[in-house]
């Protein structure tokens, strides 16, 4: 059943000057792992002391973490509903529907992990699951500046940054520390235009991909359809894409929906 | 072979499954699935004529297997950027756009607009606010003089299916009110009247507070309401075609509603996170009609209604 | 420990949680059964003057796990021989009598009957055809004058709750007209006005045609159109008090109804084939309420209602 | 789900001058093999030609027999339902919902069966079952005269009529053939006075009993309360019941209900 089941904030960790990360027990716990790249619907049912009612809403969350049933989310600060979300306490009860979508494939040796700004928690997830399988990711993480890159300290394998601002890492973008390396896959989350430089590096060097993707969501469980790219539900089909599939798409990297269905063009 | 052709106010079906208001249907995209699944016409989401973002979450929860309530607030681009972006005319069905508005001027603006790019027919919504300020919180569809200024409002336009609310005493009276007012069909039900209730976080369970029950549990009341509405036209001498839904989740499902005298069927709740279902549904009433030697659906069309003389 | 004790019209109940009309109470035996569950009152089978032996069958089917529909026919053995044979007053817990009639005379007769044999409060089940010749097919309830006279005929004898049907448009006004006529109480929901047909067979599901729908699924109808009866109260300035019913299959479910403003529950469509789960219960809504540190039914009762001013 | 399973009459067979058997297939079949005792109640949806429809009604009716997924029953001529269920055809549709209530136990190795009227069919299923395991049951059967006694051809085992008219069997009542009898435990099931007998020669005999009841049924699910005994619900507590429990019964014997719940003493 597609409930938000009532989940309580046992523990906020790795603050960043932009966000931080929450631990959740839901009530009913999941049967089993959430697989790496799913999300979950969020509720936040009561506004935090001092703010509105309405701030009150779903949005929807990597999945960042899974230990024996309690749930790791990711906030990022990117308008009113997570803004409220991060001012939550340890005690306040969530409301968490998932897990949903479908994830990232797991067969690889050799994974490259790229991610930049709310991309990074599913793949901490990611780089976590392959740790277990004795696997050692390398990941590159990118973001304006050092303190607002979520999780760099806690990537298992290699991690490489680059910021905008030379704060850490490499001085520039993320994807310009693709050149050197030659994966089995790459793993990608992040801005839609990195995802886009992701794509073609991939298509490129014959590299097998899988992007994860953002799209408005207002149901997250394939009813309403707003979600769609091209033909696909981003919520039900995704949000992770393999390469092949981005190619041909019309509307990856061009046009993505607000609320109601409105269309925007990304520009690049 | 089974005959599943039908003719909707002069517009040639291939089957009478159509796709529900709301599920599946709010962009171009997953329309042209929709399409792709064999559906015998796909109706849009309601259009209203300013663009709607939508209530805040949760809209949709699943409070028994099957069963959802929800309130997603008429989220729509409005109807400029319906008509600037949707394929009204291009698909392999027809699509059939649903109109929503609060007064009967801004519905024949939306008809108008609809007729103009090319619509051969509209669905109205009448699961709407009530224009009439002494009606409070009542719906437009829970008034017949109400539900028929309407339909005689857009009809000017291009024939209209009224679509009407279950929240009513009797829905036969606001049936045969469309019809005569113009209705070149009824469509029934719309959701039913709900709320849930978090029993740990002590709140309402959707982001609106109030929503409306859909999926396999309203199937019993749809199936009501049809019949009534068949009926009450019957009585009345009517012929408008009646499109039953609520509920539907098979092949014997869409049985069900033919049996009850409905004319075609449409499929909302039950496609959820399953598209394809749409094609399942499809083959199966072709099936069944095989397998009980029906060639025609006048075969068996209101075959219930003897039941109930 | 959580004191779940509740007044109803002067009497003192031990629980809020009630066995509702026409499950598990259509013999002594079954309701002596049902006294020892822990239930805080019994309400009766539905009582009429005249013996009625009920419908055929199928009576009730159930058509999506725990959700039903059903047409039993009101049976019962007739007034006279239910008072001699019913255990009014001798049970550990209320025993409340359920009235049903076609006029207000009728509902009169019932009620100095009961009255007579010792019962301190009836439920008036206002889910009965409708007495005037022009309301055709429709019930009691759905017309709040004639609802408010078989409250006004009945509150003579004896302090009445008004049983309400949810197949309304406002149930709200139903429910203010009820309790200005003198109704010590309203309950709500009755069964929603269904029809269920099997597609093999080509009929009805129900011997009698059409039925009522109970049970998990019809819980957020019956949830909202409380929260209207308890607004609309409070906005004519009555505090009457409500008794919530529809689909409680837990006592989480119970908890959503005092949420919404509910004094009190009735439980029936969930005990078929386990009548001790009325023990589970209401012991697990003092779990609840220890759990969450309330110490009375008041401290949370209503606090839905914040969500809709 | 407790839904009237649409189910094809297949096949009638063993009739009497009182009625016959049919096997029922089952549109969906019944998970499992039901157990001795259960029944079902059985649907007559449409009027056989000639019938009005009025007559169409469900009936409970025990199961008389087992067939991979195929069920028996067996039908008297009782009263309009029952008669127009004896005139339905091979390939005419009846509804099942099944199987309900709780059956016999089946740990006896040397089973008395005593049956009257539709007290037969059950015990046919009964002793077939014990037959399957080995088990060798004595059955005796009663009845008006000897074309009026249900399946008494088809027990396996060693079966003893008694009739009233002497036509085949001990010339009397079937109670009287109990007398030369000493089993592990008498399993019965017919008019209300046999079993009243039965019972006290169990009690008597201190041999335990597994009695079958008839009573009223509306709902047949434990839904409505109108077939109870006392506070048992003979359609979900029975309809087989101990001795043990019959000994205390109240009604047992003394008082059933006929519809809408109207009481009927039982004259012996
Ligand atoms: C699959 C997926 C995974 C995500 N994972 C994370 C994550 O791990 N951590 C994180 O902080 N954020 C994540 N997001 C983004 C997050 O869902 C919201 O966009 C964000 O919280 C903004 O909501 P707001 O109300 O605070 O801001 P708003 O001011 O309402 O919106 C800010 C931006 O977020 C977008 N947005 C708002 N609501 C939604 C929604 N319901 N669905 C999609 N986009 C929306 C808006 O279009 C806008 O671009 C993810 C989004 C998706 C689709
Ligand atoms: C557990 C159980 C098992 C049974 N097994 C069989 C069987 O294997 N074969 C068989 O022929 N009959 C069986 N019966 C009896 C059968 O259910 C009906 O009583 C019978 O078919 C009469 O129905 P009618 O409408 O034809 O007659 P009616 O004229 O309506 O009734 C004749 C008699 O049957 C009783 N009866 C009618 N309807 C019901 C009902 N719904 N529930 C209980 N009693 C009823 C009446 O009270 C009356 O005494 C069984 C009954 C029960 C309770
Ligand atoms: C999520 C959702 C959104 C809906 N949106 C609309 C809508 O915009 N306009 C409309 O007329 N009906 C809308 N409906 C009602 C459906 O079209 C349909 O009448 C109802 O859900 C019953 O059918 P179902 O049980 O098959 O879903 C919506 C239903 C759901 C579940
Ligand atoms: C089998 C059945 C019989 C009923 N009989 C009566 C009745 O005699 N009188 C009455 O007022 N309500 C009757 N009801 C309605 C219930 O009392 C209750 O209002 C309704 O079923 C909703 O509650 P539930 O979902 O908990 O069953 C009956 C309901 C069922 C399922
Ligand atoms: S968000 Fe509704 S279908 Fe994806
Ligand atoms: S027949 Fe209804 S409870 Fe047994």
């Amino acid at each position: 059943m597609r409930y938000p089941i009532p989940s309580k904030i046992v523990e906020i960790t790795s603050a960043t000057a932009v966000g931080h990360s929450i631990w959740l027990a839901p009530k009913e716990p999941w049967p089993s792992a959430p697989t790496p790249g799913q999300f979950a619907m969020v509720w936040l049912p009561r506004p935090p002391d001092g703010y509105k009612p309405e701030v009150c809403n779903t949005v929807p969350m990597s999945i960042a973490g899974w230990d024996n049933g309690k749930v790791r989310i990711t906030i990022k600060n990117l308008g009113p509903t997570s803004k409220a979300l991060l001012a939550c306490q340890c005690g306040d009860w969530l409301g968490l529907t998932g897990p949903l979508g479908h994830g990232f494939s797991l067969d690889c040796q050799h994974p490259l992990l790229m991610g930049g700004g709310v991309g990074a928690p599913p793949l901490l997830y990611l780089a976590q699951t392959f740790a277990a399988q004795g696997i050692k990711p390398i990941t590159l993480l990118g973001g304006t500046t050092e303190n607002e890159i979520f999780h760099h300290d806690e990537f298992p394998g290699t991690v490489e940054l680059a910021t905008d601002d030379g704060s850490a890492g490499h001085h520039g973008r993320v994807t310009e520390l693709l050149a050197e390396s030659s994966p089995d896959r790459l793993y990608s989350c992040g801005p839609e235009p990195m995802l886009v430089n992701g794509l073609q590096w991939a298509l490129r060097h014959q590299v097998a991909a899988e992007l994860c993707l953002e799209r408005y969501m207002a149901c997250g469980i394939g009813l309403c359809g707003i979600c769609s790219l091209d033909q696909d539900l981003v919520c039900q089909d995704g949000p992770v894409f393999s390469s092949e599939r981005l190619a041909d798409s019309r509307e990856f990297g061009t046009l993505l929906r607000e609320a109601g269905g409105r269309v925007r063009q990304l520009s690049d | 072979m089974a005959n599943l052709r039908i003719t909707l106010a002069g517009l040639d079906l291939d089957n009478p499954i159509m796709l529900a208001s709301g599920i599946l249907d709010s962009t171009p995209g997953i329309l042209q699935r929709m399409a792709e699944t064999g559906a015998g016409a796909l109706i849009t989401k309601s259009i209203s004529l300013k663009p709607r973002p939508g209530y805040p979450g949760p809209t949709t929860v699943e409070i028994a297997p099957g069963t959802w309530i929800n309130a997603m607030g008429l989220p729509n681009p409005g109807l400029e950027e319906f008509l600037n972006e949707f394929p009204l005319t291009t698909l392999s069905v027809p699509v059939i756009p649903n109109l929503v508005a609060d007064t009967p001027d801004e519905f024949a603006k939306l008809a108008a607009g609809v007729a103009a790019a090319g619509a051969k027919i509209a669905e109205i919504n009448l699961s709407c606010p009530h224009p009439k300020a002494a009606y409070g919180g009542s719906l437009t569809a829970q008034d017949p003089e109400a539900a028929a200024a309407v339909v005689a409002a857009t009809t000017k336009h291009l024939p209209v299916i009224a679509k009407l609310t279950p929240n009513v005493a009797d829905i036969g009276t606001v049936a045969v009110a469309c019809a005569r007012a113009g209705a070149a069909a009824i469509s029934a039900i719309n959701t039913l009247a709900a709320l849930d209730v978090d029993p740990e976080l002590e709140r309402p369970l959707l982001g609106n507070g109030f929503g409306g029950l859909s999926g396999v549990a309203i199937r019993p009341i749809g199936l009501r309401k049809v019949l009534e509405i068949v009926q009450a036209l019957n009585h009345a001498n009517f012929d408008t075609p009646v499109i039953g839904m609520g509920g539907i989740s098979s092949a014997e499902d869409v049985v069900r509603y033919l049996l009850c005298g409905a004319h075609s069927v449409q499929i909302g709740t039950s496609l959820t996170g399953d598209p394809e279902h749409m094609s399942a549904i499809t083959r199966g009433l072709a099936e069944w009609m095989d397998r009980k030697g029906y060639r025609e659906l006048a075969d068996f069309r209101g075959r219930i209604l003897e039941w109930f003389s």
